[in-house]
């Protein structure tokens, strides 16, 4: 019973100026923290941070859209009139599509990286760009698609002109089948 | 005559510093003394189960990331290997011991946290930071192979997103090797300091039965002496080829199943991860670790139930499939939520500062209670 | 001092009112200084680097903070007693500055030369209490009224290990004037009472153990009177939040943090005055030896204020390196160790000194 | 160490029509289906007995089957109403090292199972949020309340039933979503 007082003193003492030795050694070893603002770590290469696409690849197949577990990714696409041409990516796949909408909500992505996998093109990727807080929710919409409001409608109309003109295309054809047919 | 005396209802959370995030328990005070505890959860409830019904397999592992954020790693391996023993994918070789590597080194992240976390509750601040800067260096590790420092969305059904980085394997036998002195400084810090155990030895105290009873799992169970830990008792993955220890508590520093004893086996098991990660470093066969990934991953309709050795406990995946792309339901067994059930069974008789003790020495993380 | 302020401004009682204000002009930037300090040892004791931004390694950082803290909404809660709550940190820099009355700066100033010295420092202390007392209960909040419950039963058990402590010094010194203590002490360090006192013999040295036995106790229930760790219970941050200051914000809290660093400093100086010589120099003076009389105060004064940033610098390191106490352990650890141990050494130093 | 047809066996001699069958066709794991209104007697069993020792509960999770069955209405239309909610037990025994999976299925309509909190103490909290999620009710569970959805959520709505639609209001706020 008195050994086990003493036991406890003695404990409480020893043990105190144990940790009192290794806190004083470390304040005297160099810190790990950095200013960071001024000084910033270097990222690996594989870092996950800002999505990019480079447009000039994208052929908006819409698979990065599709691939998303928090749907942060809309994409639009007109269908390119057959005397357009609209050139190749950089892998050598031929584009058919106008995007006339891409944009990413940066704030909703969840930094996964499961959009880069599909792509075909290898448009989508992820940068090491970390710091890009805005004042405005709205700011955080990135639009990535190079055609501007006036192109796209113009796609757009393009495009239904191009469906009206099949459609009346068929409808005569229909009517000149229709028209064949009836003499008989 | 005695005095009429009221209990003191005492409301500690959902912000208070040391509920570990957004919990709240009502205490039922005699002075400072715990009459009874109620804890309140499901302030971080993010719908997890009912998301995982409307997304793709692939689509939840990042949502599996954010289960249980301090360990993601071993969630996105618990709903891998649950998928995979649905469809009966076999994964290569290589996939197996990188995974059980990633998986080990999240265990240490994961229990240095704990540990550290564990210090602070008890008013020691230093080793929360030493325990933290030697996690920076695990977190760093991971982001050199797939890219991101806490929600990785690294392993795959059937396979992994990345390959390891080329340095990978020479970085992390120099980390181990500069980690191994640091887990002795931490003890002679606080594991072994006087204060600290008088803090937490004979607190607390749960009885192997009632653990059992209670379903807990992990460091928690051990810590009242049952000798079970999935890795052993129920395998997964490749866990059966390595040579390691399950540590339990021993009553050392008082009664077996207190607080310290709780705490001490994360310590050493520690150790034992590093002599895990070391057995795989060394076998690591060469391979390709996307060959086995499903194009279109669609299980049979059947039901699974796969539990894996989360550093908290046994992480259980309950997934009924209906044959179609996405899961009919997937229940998640989350160990903290499990673990917090004991608290008010734990708590009782002991004062205000012994339930801060005992919550950090049951280690919940939060987001997977409420999940 | 104060008969040369009487002269210099004519005046008795302006003499008095610049006589009283000197310590303020010395503890304000001391505070800020110790509040500075124990962000730049806990950082690197962390393997941090702490404040660097505001001045070369963030030195005006902790005046940055005062200033943002003068100009913060003074926050009082709807159902709080409000004389009370605005009392409270009043009483509590009051009960911390009043004890520098009685602490000798150096030979030539002491604020109040009173032969009941170290007594009215310890008695003095006793006021914080009353004011975080009434912190915590006006704040209407039962975070701030269990801390400044465990607060009020801490300093007050706390009181009697030092006094005990304090009492076996009054023994050999055979005075409780502060300044006669430390005056006891000088020419060289082992004429300190941690080295056995100024009487040279056998004694002396059979006294040393009891003398370094007797400085632990004062220092460790020092810890406890300033509520540092590991006896900060009355503000564990980990179980009541912030304790008694919970409530408080602004200046209000500024008061009870800088009077919390001013009486870190108090004690610290009580424990050099009557274990390490107060004032004066461990070996001797430059003024004496130049001849140049007006030297020695301002030495004295220099290694007044080393010996207490010493002392405060082992509080700061204690703090960041030890976990925290539950309440009934550091009643515990008064009764059952501290007072014990504290009664056994007066005893012993007693008779040493009556064998003498 | 027992395999599920063993198990299947012994609650059958042991418990008779209470255990309905033994479903071992679909993949992964084979599951033992029981009655609901005698889970308890069932559970207390699988605890007790000597060559069982099921002492631990890993989880226990309620499930909507959705299953409901169609009826045509007068004026032609169609109406789904019925159908079943499930609970699973999955046991663990450690000792044994043996595990097995009991599914308790009961109507939708008025959803009554026997709870098990008195044999395994983990199935409070883990009944506790089949009821807040699928809306099963314990017959003697000691405080059947909401666990993670709020104390005010709508009594009737349960987020993981199949049919369930999201809300417009909450507490009389629109929810914007």
């Amino acid at each position: 019973m008195m050994s086990s007082y003493f036991k406890n003193t003695w404990e409480g003492l020893y043990t105190v100026f144990v940790g009192m030795k290794i806190t004083l050694k470390h304040l005297f070893t160099p810190s790990v923290t950095i200013q960071y603002p001024n000084v910033k770590v270097p990222l690996p290469e594989r870092v996950r941070n800002r999505l990019y696409v480079n447009m000039d690849d994208c052929i908006g197949c819409d698979q990065c859209a599709r691939a998303c577990p928090v749907s942060c990714i809309e994409i639009e696409t007109v269908k390119s009139l057959p005397t357009e041409n609209l050139g190749t990516t950089s892998n050598g796949k031929k584009k058919a599509l106008w995007v006339t909408k891409f944009d990413i909500d940066i704030a909703k992505c969840c930094y996964c990286q499961l959009c880069v996998f599909p792509c075909p093109t290898e448009c989508i990727y992820m940068t090491d760009v970390y710091e890009f807080s805005e004042f405005r929710r709205s700011d955080l919409v990135y639009k990535f698609a190079t055609l501007t409001e006036a192109e796209a409608e113009e796609k757009k109309l393009n495009f239904e002109n191009l469906q009206k003109e099949k459609e009346l295309q068929k409808a005569a054809q229909a009517a000149a089948q229709n028209n064949a047919q009836q003499p008989n | 005559m005695s005095i009429k005396t009221e209990h003191m209802v005492l409301n500690m959370g959902p912000q208070h510093p040391s509920t570990h995030g957004v919990l709240r328990l009502e205490l039922e005070l005699n002075g400072e003394l715990i009459v009874n505890v109620k804890p309140h959860i499901g302030y971080l409830h993010r719908c997890f189960e009912k998301h995982a019904e409307a997304m793709t397999y692939p689509q939840i592992i990042p949502y599996t990331d954010r289960i249980d954020y301090l360990a993601s790693i071993s969630n996105n391996f618990g709903y891998a290997v649950t998928v995979e023993k649905l469809m009966g994918i076999q994964v290569p070789e290589r996939v197996e011991y990188i995974r059980v590597i990633f998986g080990e080194l999240q265990r240490i992240a994961s229990h240095l946290v704990a540990i550290g976390t564990y210090g602070l509750d008890i008013g020691a601040f230093t080793p929360f930071l030493y325990c933290f800067r030697d996690r920076e260096k695990i977190l760093s590790l991971f982001e050199m192979t797939c890219g991101a420092r806490l929600l990785y969305n690294y392993i795959w059904v059937g396979g992994l997103s990345h390959d390891i980085h080329p340095e990978f394997v020479r970085l992390t036998r120099e980390f181990l090797n500069y980690f191994r002195p640091q887990v002795e400084e931490v003890n002679q810090l606080l594991s072994y300091n006087k204060i600290f155990i008088e803090r937490t030895a004979n607190i607390g105290i749960l009885p192997a039965e009632t653990a059992i009873n209670f379903g807990m799992t992990g460091p928690n169970l051990r810590g009242s002496g049952v000798k079970f830990d999935l890795r052993r008792n129920d395998p997964y993955s490749i866990y059966d080829r390595f040579d390691f220890d399950i540590p339990v508590g021993d009553g050392r520093m008082g009664t077996v199943g207190d607080c310290w004893d709780r705490y001490f086996v994360r310590v050493l098991e520690i150790e034992q991860s590093i002599r895990i990660i070391e057995q795989a470093l060394d076998q690591i066969p060469e391979g390709d670790v996307s060959s086995a990934i499903p194009k279109r991953i669609k299980p049979p309709v059947g039901s699974v139930y796969g539990r894996v050795e989360n550093p908290r406990g046994e992480l259980g995946y309950f997934l009924i499939s209906d044959g179609g792309l996405n899961p009919f339901r997937l229940k998640v067994r989350g160990p903290s939520f499990v673990s917090l059930s004991v608290m008010g069974e734990l708590c009782k008789g002991h004062l205000i500062a012994d339930v801060i003790a005992i919550l950090g020495s049951i280690d919940i993380v939060l987001g997977e209670v409420d999940r | 001092m104060l008969e040369l302020f009487t002269e210099l401004t004519g005046n008795a009682l302006l003499g008095m009112i610049i006589n009283s204000l000197i310590p303020l002009v010395f503890v304000i930037p001391l505070a800020l200084f110790f509040v500075w300090l124990e962000r730049k040892v806990s950082a690197h004791m962390q393997d941090r680097l702490g404040p660097m931004i505001t001045g070369s390694h963030g030195w005006l950082q902790t005046f940055a903070d005062v200033l943002k803290l003068l100009q913060k909404e003074d926050i009082i809660p709807a159902d709080a007693d409000r004389k009370l709550f605005t009392i409270a940190p009043i009483l509590v820099f009051a009960g911390s500055y009043a004890a520098f009355a009685a602490i000798p700066f150096s030979s030539a100033y002491i604020g109040s030369e009173i032969d009941m010295g170290i007594f009215y420092v310890v008695a003095v202390s006793g006021l914080v209490v009353a004011g975080i007392l009434m912190a915590g209960w006006s704040s209407n909040n039962k975070y701030s009224l269990l801390g400044a419950m465990r607060s009020v039963a801490q300093i007050i058990s706390y009181e009697i290990p030092t006094v005990l402590v304090i009492l076996s010094i009054v023994v050999l010194a055979g005075t409780l004037n502060l300044l006669k203590i430390s005056e006891m002490q000088t020419a060289y360090f082992w004429n300190w009472f941690i080295f056995g006192g100024p009487e040279p013999g056998l004694i002396k040295f059979l006294l040393i153990p009891f003398m370094f036995a007797g400085f632990l106790i004062l220092y460790i229930s020092s810890l406890a009177e300033v509520n540092r760790t590991p006896f900060d219970i009355p503000e564990a941050e980990s179980e009541l939040v912030a304790g008694y200051h919970t409530e408080y914000s602004g200046m209000k809290f500024a008061m009870f943090f800088l009077s919390e660093y001013a009486n870190m400093f108090v004690v610290s100086a009580i424990v050099s005055a009557v274990f390490f010589g107060g004032y004066q120099s461990p070996f001797g003076y430059l003024g004496n030896s130049l001849g140049i009389s007006w030297l020695v105060p301002i030495e004295q004064f220099f290694w007044f204020t080393a010996k207490g940033i010493f002392f405060v610098f082992v509080q700061m390191w204690l703090r960041w390196t030890l976990p925290r106490l539950r309440v009934d352990q550091l009643m515990a650890v008064c009764w059952k160790y501290l007072i014990p141990y504290s009664f056994v050494n007066l005893i012993i130093i007693a008779f040493l000194e009556l064998y003498r | 160490m027992k395999s599920s047809k063993e198990i299947f066996e012994i609650l059958k001699d042991e418990f008779g029509d209470k255990i309905l069958e033994l479903k071992e066709d679909i993949p992964v794991d084979p599951y033992i289906i029981v009655t609901p209104d005698s889970t308890e007697k069932i559970a207390r069993f699988l605890h007790d007995s000597s060559d069982l020792q099921f002492d631990s509960l890993m989880v226990l999770s309620g499930v909507d089957d959705n299953n409901p069955v169609k009826t045509k209405n007068e004026d032609g239309t169609e109406s789904l109403s019925g159908g079943t909610l499930s609970v699973y037990y999955h046991l663990y025994s450690i000792p044994l090292n043996h595990k097995i999976v009991i599914r308790a299925v009961t109507e939708k309509e008025n959803p009554m199972v026997q709870s098990v909190e008195s044999v395994w103490k983990t199935a409070d909290w883990h009944e506790r949020e089949a009821f807040d999620m699928v809306g099963i009710r314990f017959e003697n569970h000691p405080d059947l309340t909401r666990i993670l959805l709020p104390y005010d959520w709508d009594e009737s709505s349960f987020p993981l039933r199949k049919d369930y639609k999201n809300p417009e209001f909450y507490q009389g706020m629109k929810i914007p979503y």
